[in-house]
């Protein structure tokens, strides 16, 4: 704690250049990344180190916050609501719009140059650091100029953060507004409309593991969309499996011909078999 | 090693994160772009307040930190809701504002 | 003043026109009745002021009012007359009520499609399939009246500041007045006519609009200098000009061009100059004949007054150095505005041009700088309004009787309806400025009073004289003369109500044209104070002539131009 | 006795008042009416003339000053009337004449149920002929100019539903104001050089004025007379005006209104005599006119636009005498007052025949009517002996006095005028006796059916016997000891010319002429058969009954001209004054949906908008620092 002097120690700088290459890198992913997931998990990362640097800067307390309320509470909402839009929903890098990237490229240099040079020409040269500021300490310092200094401003977040629970609220939870509708009257319905009385077929051939992201298949081996949830569907997470299922259909067969016609052996014929494993191994 | 360079990271962050910003079109991914801007601000503002020896900048840190959840609370929300009616949580189909 | 007696001249039709819009849909007669009303009212107050106005008197304005409104600013609430000044008023109020009557029907609701398309102007919020929540007649005339007071009071102002604000206010129950209603006569469907009317009462209010906001800077302007110079910024008309005569006020030439150009441009779309002219025939063609009389007869006016008070008074050598420019955009409104009216082919648009015409010869007698000029100009605005009123008043009596606008679709209307022509052919005459009639020895001023400092201009001005004679016999011979078109052949006359109208009218274009002293006598010591203030003098004649034995009046003639040359 | 000035003008005005504002109620009693006011001024008129007769010739001007009516600054016009003995001529031929004509229109017009209208309009027309002649200030006189302007028109155009009708009315007005332009521009020019109108003020101090300026106000006083007194090359409209009904001829377009040209031009001796170059002006145009108009006299088959012609050239023959100056004004008011008489008697005996061949103007459709009118046919004979100035009657007189003058002029100048004189006098017998013989002699060109001539009635008669008497006696009883001269002279100041040929030859050549002009036209009409429809003619006639296409000039010139300038201003005014605004309006629209594009309605786009805009940011507060 009392390491903090006002020029930094040359440890500190050691750390700096590993863990800031490192927040960079993260940074970077977070926003090259594919798909949604990584960029979180990058992003948690850059945060952790950014916490480290707090925590090398002589905030304490923030440090900690930065791990918990950020790393620990946000990410993983970012991560909830990843998995709730989809994990593997991942967008195209290609762009859309027209010369967007190469703008936001420009400007993204040129405004950290900007920012850059303003640092660089900007007199920060006295440090006068955190030691008698955190003396009492760093807590106690921020709980008293919070709760003297800037309580207006403290009471005004927390009126904000009331206020954000109550919106996220009112946003996500939908209200029903009309009377749900019976199981007769779907029923009925159903019939009315004629399409798919029955109820829906059930997902998964080959149930060697939770598989409600493969289809049924249908008699002539093509699969039903019908089968999978529509959530699936969506995300396009439905697994094919109709074509290695009509191989393997194919395998049996041959199979059993053999063992029936033993005397009329094949031997070039002998272990197309386990192709048809292989090839789901490869999928 | 001189603290300055905490405020140069923070710069490239920024940008970083702004980049992030233009160039994503999935809307969580710009949201975690924007809390990467603001993550950096926050260290410049703790930098800061070192060089100056004050706390107030990680107060002002603190506070950003409060208004940054509030802010992801209610911007995850939103996406959720449109991604709800428009199964899309890419931010170029909500190009309502278009005349 | 105890009682504050222009105050009251405007706030009577104000008054009028909130209650007439309150009176309930169903009480459409009540509501006439009540405007008609309280326009007389208005009629009775502007007599009393021009009763207690004392032309001899001291000083430029009477009946004084004057109330601090913004400190801040130095806005007043002041108001006073001049000679002009009451002449104008009392046009005004004399002009409503025969508006009002000549528009007794024209407002009433008709048969849906009309009604929907009659409403389809701007002023439509209301739902269209409820024919009754919108109520055209008492808006009708709830708006005129709300012209009226506006107009009263700009004419009354005498703080830069608070004119501008009605001098711009008007344009609002103008423009719906325009775009609102119109005769049932645009010959192509309702539902383009409504299109046009919508069009020409955009067009209308764009105009206008940028002049008044052009005007608006040269007014901040003036603020700002007045501020600079006298400490606290002003408005005051009589406090700028006497600032400016005592020298406490000095602007520099460039500013004061700026300004006044400012102001002018303003004026100059008010009163159509040429170029600026091109929405009066499209308004005028558009709107009811009534409304096209407010336009032409009323507002207007305020134009050119206003470059009488505002424009002479405060930028007195700016308006010296622009004379030859404006003199000639006159000119050219004159000659153009008269050629113009002979080919149109809607009879409307055809007075419409005439006016343009004749605005350039007020603006001409204004701008010649002599008292003949400038008193010829203010007896023009009198008088062009009460022709322009009887001419277009009997044009809509007519138009509403065959329902179309057209020349061509008219002819022996003289044979079926000998009333309603003559009064057409007198108010004909009377724009052509035949002698006799008001509006010649306005004209003939403005003549004299050019020629006598700009000879040319002024003989290619007496060009007008004739095209004048042109287009108004083409148009008598067109519609009224020759074998009778078979859709007029049932055509009634004019009715009583239209007589009460048009009647009166006449009798005053002979009356004034007869004997217009007590007209001369109300302006005159005005226009003297103008000129005074513009500090010029009537050039004086090469020839002196003496009292003549014999012809013994003669001898005042010598005498005045002895006070002339003393000045 | 000055204030029966105004009731000389009073009475018929308010005759006219009461006819047109009266309604159907005076419909039976109008023309009654009318006539007596007419009568009544002509009273009074008459009344004023004993009275002045009484005085001594220097105080027999009567001035009567009603009330100041424009005063404005320096400009003073006042309701005021002069009477002198210029005017007193003007009020008694005017209200004689008028009356007479009244009374004949009560028989001519009886059968239009606008009658009550008709005469109102002629009771108009006196008012304001009276005004013009009786007002001592220019403006006043204007307003008088104007007003039978008016009534001229009115009474041109009084049968509306004829197209043709309306048209030469309007045509009237139309070239008047023409005429009326230059008068106002007169006014303007004295005022700024005198300071006033007033006749007494200006003739006064017009010595002191620049002969310059007195030059250009007689140029724009004899435009005024030129469209009044229809002289070339104003002259067009009074062909056409002969569409009015013929009393109305008869009255303003022969006897007074277009007589009113010479008033002005004599009554503004005074400027005239100092301005020689307006005096030669004046003269040419007289000389030309009366030319023009007699060339044009002889080709017209419509007996009223012969006698139109007649009109434009014996006008002439004033004019020119008016331009003479002081030798010449009084004969030309003489030979006015002369022509009111026999010109006035002439139309109505054309009303009369045509009157009586249900209102048939070709003369080609006339012939041998003496026989089924003798009176028409005596007073129009004797009105044809006055104006082509046969010895003793009026027009001998005052036509040879005018020839006189023409020669008196002096010099080349004078020989010229003198000889255009002589051959109009020759023309004119010419014309005249055309219209005379084709008129009542030869057999008749008639169909029996269908025309049933017949003697008008005592009404119309009795006024036509009354102004043939007038043209008999008027000129002889004028010039005995030169009565009319002396009694002009204290206005219009006269002055003996020494003529170089002597008056003796001069009536000699006047008389061989006339011989002449009779006889060729004897040769043509009386004693060969006149063709029932008109000969091609020669190139000179065809040109002459087209008015010597000065008509067709102006149709083509200011007509068709003036058409195409309006269509292309109209044009003008849409495409270019209006367009210009317009475009302006669809410009910013062009421009605003430009930057429309802008807001592609995609967040990022935006975003990039922000970034670039706090990017700019912070370079400036960067560049403020450095600064």
């Amino acid at each position: 704690m009392m390491g903090l002097a006002a020029a930094a120690s040359s440890g500190e700088a050691v750390q700096f250049w590993i863990l800031g290459i490192v927040a960079v890198a993260g940074a970077l992913c977070t926003i090259m990344m594919r798909r949604a997931v990584h960029s979180a998990l990058s992003l948690a990362g850059t945060m952790i180190v950014l916490a480290v640097f707090y925590l090398a800067n002589g905030a304490y307390f923030l440090g900690v916050v930065q791990v918990v309320v950020y790393t620990g509470a946000i990410m993983m909402l970012f991560l909830f609501v990843v998995m709730l839009v989809g994990v593997t929903a991942a967008d195209s890098l290609k762009e859309t719009l027209k010369g967007q990237r190469w703008l936001a490229a420009g400007l993204g240099v040129g405004f950290g140059i900007l920012l850059i040079a303003g640092i660089g020409n900007a007199a920060l040269k006295e440090f006068n650091g955190l030691g008698d500021a955190n003396a009492g300490g760093n807590v106690q310092g921020l709980a008293a100029l919070i709760f003297t200094k800037y309580v207006f401003a403290f009471e005004i977040t927390g009126a904000l953060l009331i206020t954000a629970v109550v919106g996220a609220m009112v946003l996500t939870h939908r209200e029903r507004t009309e009377r749900a509708r019976t199981q007769r009257e779907r029923s009925e319905a159903r019939i009315r409309e004629g399409r798919q009385v029955t109820p829906l077929p059930a997902p998964g051939v080959y149930a060697r593991h939770n598989a409600v992201d493969i289809p049924g298949l249908l008699p002539d081996g093509t699969p039903s969309e019908l089968t999978v949830s529509p959530t699936l569907r969506e995300r396009g997470q439905v697994r094919d499996v109709s074509g290695q299922s009509l191989a393997e259909l194919k395998a049996l067969e041959q199979r059993s011909e053999e063992w029936l016609g033993r005397e009329s052996g094949r031997p070039g014929k002998k272990r197309p078999g386990p192709a048809a494993p292989k090839e789901e191994a490869q999928k | 090693m001189n603290p300055v360079y905490y405020l140069y990271l923070a710069a490239l962050l920024f940008t970083i994160g702004a980049a992030g910003v233009l160039i994503r079109r999935n809307a969580i991914v710009v949201f975690m772009c924007i809390e990467l801007m603001l993550n950096a601000c926050n260290l410049a503002f703790v930098t800061f307040s070192r060089m100056h020896g004050n706390l107030d900048g990680q107060i002002i840190a603190f506070f950003t930190m409060v208004v940054a959840a509030a802010e992801v609370v209610v911007g995850l929300a939103i996406i959720v809701s449109i991604f709800r009616t428009r199964h899309s949580a890419s931010v170029d189909d909500a190009s309502l504002m278009k005349l | 003043m105890s009682f504050p007696l222009l105050t009251a001249t405007a706030v009577v039709p104000a008054i009028g026109a909130i209650a007439t819009a309150a009176v309930p849909a169903a009480k459409r007669t009540a509501a006439k009745w009540l405007a008609l009303l309280f326009s007389l009212a208005t009629l009775s107050l502007a007599a009393v002021i021009a009763v207690r106005f004392d032309p001899g008197a001291k000083g430029p304005f009477q009946l004084t009012e004057s109330h601090a409104w913004i400190q801040d600013f130095g806005v007043r609430y002041d108001l006073g007359v001049d000679g002009i000044a009451v002449a104008l008023i009392a046009l005004t109020a004399l002009l409503i009520p025969f508006v009002i009557l000549a528009g007794w029907h024209d407002a009433d609701p008709s048969p849906s499609s009309q009604l929907r398309s009659s409403r389809g102007g701007p002023n439509e919020g209301a739902e269209p399939n409820r024919p009754y929540s919108w109520r055209p007649t008492q808006g009708f005339f709830a708006l005129i009246l709300a012209v009226e007071a506006m107009v009263v009071l700009s004419f009354e102002a005498t703080d830069v500041f608070l004119f501008y604000i009605f001098f711009e206010a008007m344009l609002i129950p103008m423009y719906f007045l325009i775009g609102g209603f119109g005769d049932r006569a645009g010959g192509r469907g309702e539902q383009q006519a409504a299109a046009q009317r919508s069009y020409a009462a955009v067009k209308f209010l764009l105009y206008n609009l940028v002049g008044g906001l052009i005007m608006l800077a040269a007014v901040i302007g003036l603020y700002a200098v007045t501020a600079h110079q006298l400490g606290a910024g002003t408005f005051s008309l009589p406090q700028i000009v006497q600032a400016r005569a005592s020298g406490a006020l000095t602007l520099g030439t460039g500013t004061e061009r700026l300004l006044f150009l400012g102001f002018f441009f303003a004026f100059a779309v008010k009163a159509p100059l040429w170029p600026l002219h091109t929405w009066l025939p499209n308004a005028m063609g558009e709107a009811t004949s009534p409304v096209a009389v407010l336009i032409t007869a009323v507002v207007d006016k305020v134009g050119t007054f206003a470059m009488l008070r505002f424009c002479l008074q405060l930028f007195p050598e700016a308006s010296s150095w622009a004379t030859p420019v404006i003199l000639v955009l006159s000119l050219i409104s004159i000659v153009y505005g008269a050629l113009l009216a002979v080919g149109q082919r809607d009879i409307k648009r055809l007075i419409a041009y005439a006016s343009i015409s004749h605005f350039g010869f007020i603006i001409l007698g204004i701008f010649a700088m002599t008292s003949q000029g400038q008193g010829g100009a203010t007896l023009y605005m009198v008088n062009h309004g009460i022709s322009t009123a009887a001419l277009m008043l009997v044009a809509g009596f007519l138009i509403s009787r065959r329902g179309s606008r057209l020349i061509a679709d008219y002819g022996g209307v003289q044979k079926v309806a000998p009333v309603l022509a003559g009064t057409f052919l007198v108010g004909g005459l009377a724009t052509l400025s035949l002698p006799g009639l008001a509006p010649f020895i306005s004209e003939f001023l403005v003549l004299v009073g050019t020629f006598s400092r700009y000879p040319v201009i002024g003989i290619i001005a007496t060009l007008g004289i004739v095209l004048a004679a042109l287009y108004v016999l083409v148009l008598y011979q067109r519609t009224m003369t020759g074998p009778v078109a078979t859709e007029v052949r049932a055509m009634p006359d004019l009715k009583v109500r239209e007589l009460v109208v048009v009647a009166p009218l006449i009798a005053l274009l002979l009356f004034l044209g007869v004997y217009p002293k007590p007209l001369t006598d109300l302006v005159n010591p005005a226009v003297q104070h103008t000129l005074s203030v513009v500090d010029k003098k009537d050039p004086k004649p090469t020839v002196r002539v003496d009292a003549v034995p014999g012809g013994g009046r003669h001898g005042g003639t010598a005498q005045t131009q002895d006070v002339e040359a003393a000045k | 006795m000055e204030n029966l000035i105004a009731l000389l003008v009073a009475a018929p005005l308010v005759g006219a008042a009461l006819l047109l504002c009266g309604g159907k109620r005076l419909d039976r009693t109008g023309h009654w009416i009318g006539s007596l006011l007419a009568v009544a001024s002509f009273a009074v008129a008459v009344v004023l003339f004993a009275d002045m007769l009484g005085k001594g010739a220097e105080h027999r001007a009567l001035h009567q000053h009603l009330f100041s009516w424009i005063p404005v600054g320096g400009f003073r016009a006042d309701i005021a009337f002069q009477l002198d003995q210029l005017s007193m001529t003007f009020v008694l031929l005017i209200t004689g004449v008028g009356s007479l004509i009244h009374i004949y229109s009560i028989g001519y017009m009886e059968h239009d149920e606008r009658r009550r209208r008709f005469f109102g309009y002629l009771n108009l027309f006196l008012a304001a002929m009276l005004l013009l002649v009786l007002a001592d200030n220019y403006l006043l006189l204007y307003v008088g100019w104007e007003g039978v302007g008016l009534a001229s028109y009115l009474l041109i155009g009084f049968w509306q539903h004829k197209p043709s009708a309306a048209t030469a009315a309007k045509k009237a007005f139309l070239v008047n104001r023409v005429g009326d332009m230059g008068l106002s521009i007169a006014i303007m020019l004295m005022f700024t050089t005198f300071g006033t109108f007033a006749f007494g003020p200006v003739f006064a101090a017009a010595g002191d004025a620049s002969e310059g300026r007195l030059t250009a106000i007689g140029l724009v006083l004899l435009l005024a007379a030129c469209g009044k007194s229809a002289q070339v090359p104003l002259q067009s409209w009074l062909g056409d005006a002969m569409e009015g009904p013929t009393p109305v001829s008869a009255l303003i377009h022969a006897a007074t209104m277009v007589t009113a040209g010479v008033y002005l031009i004599t009554r503004s001796g005074a400027i005239f005599n100092l301005a020689p170059d307006a005096q030669t002006a004046v003269v040419v145009v007289g000389a030309v006119t009366l030319l023009f108009g007699a060339i044009v006299g002889c080709a017209k088959d419509d007996i009223k636009k012969a006698l139109a012609g007649s009109t434009m050239s014996q006008i002439g023959y004033m004019v020119l005498a008016a331009g003479l100056g002081p030798i010449g004004y009084a004969f030309a008011i003489m030979h006015l007052v002369t022509h009111g008489f026999f010109k006035a008697g002439l139309f109505l005996g054309a009303g009369s025949v045509m009157h009586g061949m249900n209102d048939e103007v070709d003369m080609r459709r006339y012939g041998g009517l003496r026989r089924y009118m003798p009176v028409t046919f005596v007073t129009f004979g004797l009105g044809y002996l006055a104006i082509i100035g046969f010895p003793g009657l009026s027009g001998f007189f005052s036509k040879d006095k005018i020839i006189e003058a023409a020669f008196a002029r002096g010099g080349t100048e004078g020989w010229i005028l003198g000889g255009a004189a002589l051959l109009g006098a020759a023309i004119t017998a010419f014309y005249m006796t055309r219209v005379m013989l084709m008129t009542f002699f030869g057999e008749k060109r008639w169909d029996p059916e269908e025309f049933h001539p017949h003697e008008s009635p005592k009404v119309m008669t009795v006024p036509m016997i009354v102004l043939a008497v007038g043209s008999v006696f008027a000129g002889g009883l004028f010039s005995v000891g030169d009565a009319f001269v002396r009694w002009l002279e204290p206005v219009t100041s006269f002055a003996h010319g020494h003529s170089p040929v002597s008056a003796g030859v001069v009536t000699a050549a006047t008389m061989v002429v006339l011989a002449i002009g009779v006889g060729i036209a004897w040769l043509m009409y009386g004693r060969k058969e006149v063709p029932a429809t008109a000969p091609r003619g020669s190139l000179l006639t065809r040109a002459a009954r087209r008015d010597l296409l000065q008509d067709d000039f102006n149709h083509v010139v200011l007509v068709r001209g003036g058409e195409h300038l309006t269509r292309t201003l109209v044009y003008l005014d849409h495409s270019l004054v209006d367009g210009a605004v317009n475009g302006t309006a669809a410009a910013m629209g062009g421009l605003s949906s430009r930057l429309r594009q802008l807001q592609t309605g995609f967040v990022r786009s935006y975003a990039v908008q922000m970034l670039g805009g706090a990017a700019v940011l912070v370079a400036a507060t960067l560049l403020m620092r450095g600064v």
